[in-house]
């Protein structure tokens, strides 16, 4: 990764992630032992490591935000009509609705949640906002941070000390969820921070789906995004996670996923950004433990000047454990992409593929690709793929000398290359996926 | 009705045909025939705006509309549908939705009518719902490719339409069904111009129906009824056209 | 790649590099330019970056070889027998063998030269040692560190400074060289240095094709061993450069290539690594005209500690140009092998290629592999593929099955999978390969 | 003669046979018919010693000699050859190098009758010069692969072949040399298994010379002649076995 490190102390900014902890503090009344991993995070700010192609000082965007204060939103009435025309399409119901996007608003959080969380607890789930999750339910301490220390890096240690927001959800031994969940983060400017925090816990033998849908409609300008989701997959367990990004272009995004899915656990996570903001890197990290699965699918399409950088290490750590990490990506504009995919092989018998396509639109995008793969023992089965390139002019012109025009026929080539990641998609959702594609192909026609 | 006038190709900065002029007359089948590299299917792409292959010089009538310039899509709307010799897959893009959209551009039809229409024309051709509910070509054997070229063909009903090498990696079967289909075409008015290396196909057509056409280096050297199929698998091209004087 | 850097200056061994310097100059007479470049290198060295895995101190190869010195080979008798057994395999007549490895032996250069030279003059080849090239062939200025400069790195500042031994060959224009060209490198010690310089030039719409062997058997323990070869390959030339790498288990090697094709132009490297010595770290770098094409072809023997890490940078930087390269790896004992080509798509239709295939042949052998595809433009193809496995039981048993034992089955199916790579090599060659491969087997079983 | 007696056999941790006596007389083409699942596979893997599945009691004899615990090397020695069930692709291995060294390992021949020998039973087998020039399996249809399996079973001439479904994505030309190939075994003494699920390929071979076994849950549960296969055509294996007494 191509890191502008700038690692000059500003002492005004220490004081921001300091006057930041305050105000939340004053507001939650969180546990002691919250606060005192905030207070460890901000005090290990300064010599973290930063690692990042386009931010060289986190710090920055405190001061930004003062700027522009955001309105806040207090009821589904509130809500930016495409936000509200989405969950339509999703066909998620009224009540639904308030409850699913009720989890970040604070104001009446209360009687949302009641009806919300009593519901899934009838069925075995826990879910509850963060900052409830850390009063309630004890057993959050051990897993928030369980994955990561505030040490790794300055953006964690900025996470840690001044995340809010976010969602606890375990789902308890055995429990089989046959309806999906849905999340949608509607994130706001809440004090000064957009760092919520993700705890999905799967129990022995469970099973969930959960749609994790991801929008700042009232975000202020050139604003930075860091949420962090620490996913624990017990034995058996098995989680399908969708996740749906659609920053706008002046968002800077550092989304973290860390998990652990132990012995004959799976874990499939599918991402689709429709929008990757101003700037996206990621680079989640799974340790698999014996006959465990992880698989991250991921079709990102890239417009304006946004730059796109996945990373993505798998540690397939207990015999027979598997892993796969497949991109797709539409490249457009003079937008960058790059994905560095690794996955390790560190026991016996594991098996991993990691494959990376990309449709490059036109001249001035740019797409890279940089896999990794390591064996230090004699049987395992690692491989990867890649091809980068353009719209083939032989399907082109099949389709069009059938009577279609250039645009429909790339929009249906467009939809094909990204129709294998996205298929197993809820249908509203995938109406809306497609309707965006369609869009996107179109402006750049 | 198709009229090429004095057409001149050029394919990747080679002059392919110089000064052709193919009148195929209506209500026949047409075959046309000739040694590899003799430019029938540089024809049939540039005849279907193929963006390759560009046109040099004279020109192309579709009904009296000049279609010279104009671009795939138009031209296929004018109605001159190509057969492709190799139909490429597409990834993740299905058969129904394709031919639904190819469809939709057409006035008249509903949605039923249009899930109907596939269905009833594909039991024609013999595929099935199974194959139907694939991706373009995917997993299709070259039978199968050529029977769903001949499907889009009955679909669209084209004024013209060019089929290049049908029975080409092709099964009995399927030659059969291709045959089937390529007569019901020419009931329905259709000018169906056959590119072929065999006379395979041809024993399954109607031989009373048939013009054939013989390609060398560009140019129709000769033109006549299904005997000269025949002639040609006694004695090859080169006798044929030795003994026409057209070399 | 993992650096472990020494910056600190050792003024000693600047006064090695000198006194190195002043012996060579006063035994080859060479002209000024040659002096005077091999004395900027060696201002360069103390600044110039190191980026090496294992080597903290280029230097210190110094001390020890003054250590250990090394017998002379003063004719063909002196020649160890393997390699006498090698060219005899090779079916190189005894007139040829002198002149072949008397390419690097300095006492009579003068009388085998002159046929040898002559002979090859006759087809349009210039042949010339390479102290002898600079003196004779005013050509070889402009050729000269045409494609490289010192201040690149210590190990290119080196190599410039302490060069000695290589070779010049230019074939002339419009020559099409119907027998391969044998370039055997018997490396001896020869003041202090292990780094011979070789230049091809292949002129406008000439052919050739060479075959290089490199091997040390009188090499002193542990040294460092510097190659640097530079290509230039004119309009619509083609050269095909097959290199067998046969390095003793103590010796450390950096070869360097760098390789210039212009339009139509076509160059294809073949690299046989049957021993590649301690540590072997190469990042050979090409670039490549309108429809010129490079491919690089590898097959690599990793046994005993060795750590083998194949870079190789391919720009593809005129339209219709393409580039591939082909590593094949069979890891062995405790060796760890690292590939990491890059292909650079920055012109219209261009087309690039990556693979990477890994027999890992027991635990504890280590195989990393992180290609990188880069594209800029909206019409180039660019892929790449990898597998790194252990030999499928399928295979074993069914070749087992019919009556080998498993010894048998396993050498025919790594045989099978160098195959490819080595197909095209001379007979004798051939045999040579396949024998190492088979007794490197045999050692693992 | 092939003895196995009381055999059991786990496969992934599963037992799949548990008690089998399977003595196949000499002089005879044996046909092991079954539903999918009954371990008639298994059974043939684990004769030829594959390490994945496990010999979990009794015994297997060649001739009066113990092979149950031998490697798939010294059992082929010893003359039990498999023919796969899916021969698989050996990349970068002509298959002229390996039979040479296959028959090398037996004594009495030299380089230049392996050659010869390797000419002669491929054309039994309509196997092409080309497709000999091959690497194993190469770019090998179906019916190519199963070719190549009993090319081996004629050069090897073993005293037990045991071919895993031989007649399973052939067509109908293979079958026949694959038919004719048998024939030739068995009149050179040795004792062909087959294991399949059709009949097709018993209607190219002598019905008088073939005893059927039918394999349920790992057991044979009965045993008879070639009118058997015609049954189970006819009535399926499930009412065959309510029949016989034998589920």
């Amino acid at each position: 990764m191509v890191a502008i490190n700038n690692l000059k102390t500003r002492s005004f900014d220490k004081t921001g992630i300091e006057k930041q902890i305050e105000e939340i503090v004053d507001r939650n009344d969180e546990p002691n032992w919250v606060t005192d991993l905030r207070y460890r995070a901000a005090n290990a700010y300064d010599g973290a490591p930063l690692d990042d192609p386009v931010i060289s000082d986190p710090l920055e965007f405190l001061t930004n935000h003062k700027e522009t204060p955001a309105d806040r939103i207090k009821s589904l009435e509130d809500l930016p009509e495409e936000t509200k025309a989405l969950l339509d399409k999703l066909g998620i119901s009224e009540l639904e609705q308030r409850a699913i996007t009720g989890l970040t608003i604070q104001d009446d959080r209360e009687m949302i949640d009641s009806s919300f969380r009593s519901q899934w607890e009838e069925r075995g789930v826990i879910v509850a906002p963060m900052e409830d999750a850390v009063k309630e339910y004890p057993e959050v301490r051990e897993r928030f941070s369980g994955l990561f220390t505030p040490e790794e890096s300055k953006l964690l240690a900025y996470h840690t000390a001044i995340w809010s927001g976010g969602i606890f959800l375990r789902v308890k031994e055995g429990e089989k969820i046959d309806i999906p969940l849905h999340l949608f983060f509607l994130i706001q400017q809440e004090g000064l921070a957009q760092a919520p925090h993700i705890i999905i816990w799967a129990e022995e033998g469970s099973e969930v789906q959960l749609v994790e849908g991801c929008t700042a409609p009232v975000l202020p300008k050139t604003s930075l995004h860091l949420d962090m989701t620490e996913l624990y997959i017990e034995e058996d367990a098995r989680v399908d996670l969708t996740v749906l990004q659609n920053w706008p272009e002046y968002v800077h995004t550092r989304p973290t996923q860390r998990g652990t899915i132990e012995e004959g656990g799976e874990l499939s996570i599918t991402t689709v950004g429709l929008g990757p903001g101003k700037s996206n890197v990621t680079d989640p990290q799974y340790w698999v433990e014996a006959n465990g699965r992880v698989e991250i699918n991921s079709i990102t399409l890239s417009k304006g000047e946004s730059l796109v950088d996945l990373g993505g290490s798998i540690y397939l750590e207990g015999d027979g454990s598997s892993g796969a990490n497949n991109s797709k990506g539409v490249i457009m504009d003079n937008s960058r992409t790059i994905t560095r995919g690794v996955i390790s092989a560190e026991a016996q018998e594991t098996k991993g593929h990691i494959s990376c396509d990309a449709l490059v639109m036109n001249d001035g995008a740019r797409m890279e690709t940089y896999p990794g793969l390591s064996s230090s023992v004699d049987n395992a089965e690692l491989s990867h793929e890649a091809a980068i390139g353009k719209i083939k002019e032989e399907e082109l012109f099949y389709l069009m000398s059938r009577g279609l025009d250039e645009e429909e026929a790339t929009q249906l080539i467009v939809q094909g290359f990204v129709n294998p990641v996205i298929e197993g998609l809820p249908n509203g959702f995938l109406d809306e996926v497609k309707q965006i594609i369609d869009l996107s192909v179109q402006g750049e026609m | 009705m198709l009229k090429a006038d004095n057409l001149g190709v050029k394919a990747n900065g080679t002059d392919i045909i110089n000064a052709l002029t193919f009148n195929p007359a209506e209500e026949r089948i047409h075959v046309i025939m000739g040694p590899n590299g003799s430019g029938k299917s540089t024809l049939s792409r540039a005849l279907a705006g193929h963006p390759n292959y560009e046109i040099t010089g004279g020109r192309i009538e579709l009904n009296g509309t000049d279609i010279t310039d104009l671009s795939p899509t138009e031209i296929a709307k004018s109605g001159l549908i190509l057969g492709f010799q190799h139909p490429p897959k597409v990834e993740g893009v299905g058969i129904k939705p394709f031919l639904r959209k190819v469809l939709e551009a057409q006035d008249g039809y509903s949605a039923e009518e249009i899930d109907e229409l596939i269905k009833e024309k594909g039991e024609a051709v013999g595929m099935t719902e199974e194959q139907l509910n694939r991706n373009i070509n995917e997993g299709f054997s070259g039978g199968e490719r050529k029977r769903l070229e001949v499907l889009q063909g009955l679909l669209l009903g084209p004024e013209v339409l060019i089929l290049d090498e049908p029975d080409s990696g092709v099964d009995v079967d399927s030659l059969r069904v291709i045959a089937a289909g390529i007569e019901q075409l020419y009931e329905n008015g259709t000018t169906v111009v056959i590119i072929t290396h065999y006379g395979n196909l041809l024993n399954h057509l109607d031989e009373e129906k048939i013009t054939v056409h013989l390609f060398q280096d560009g140019e129709i050297v000769t033109t006549g009824d299904s005997s000269l199929v025949r002639e040609i698998e006694e004695k090859g091209f080169n006798q044929v056209f030795r003994e026409c004087g057209c070399n």
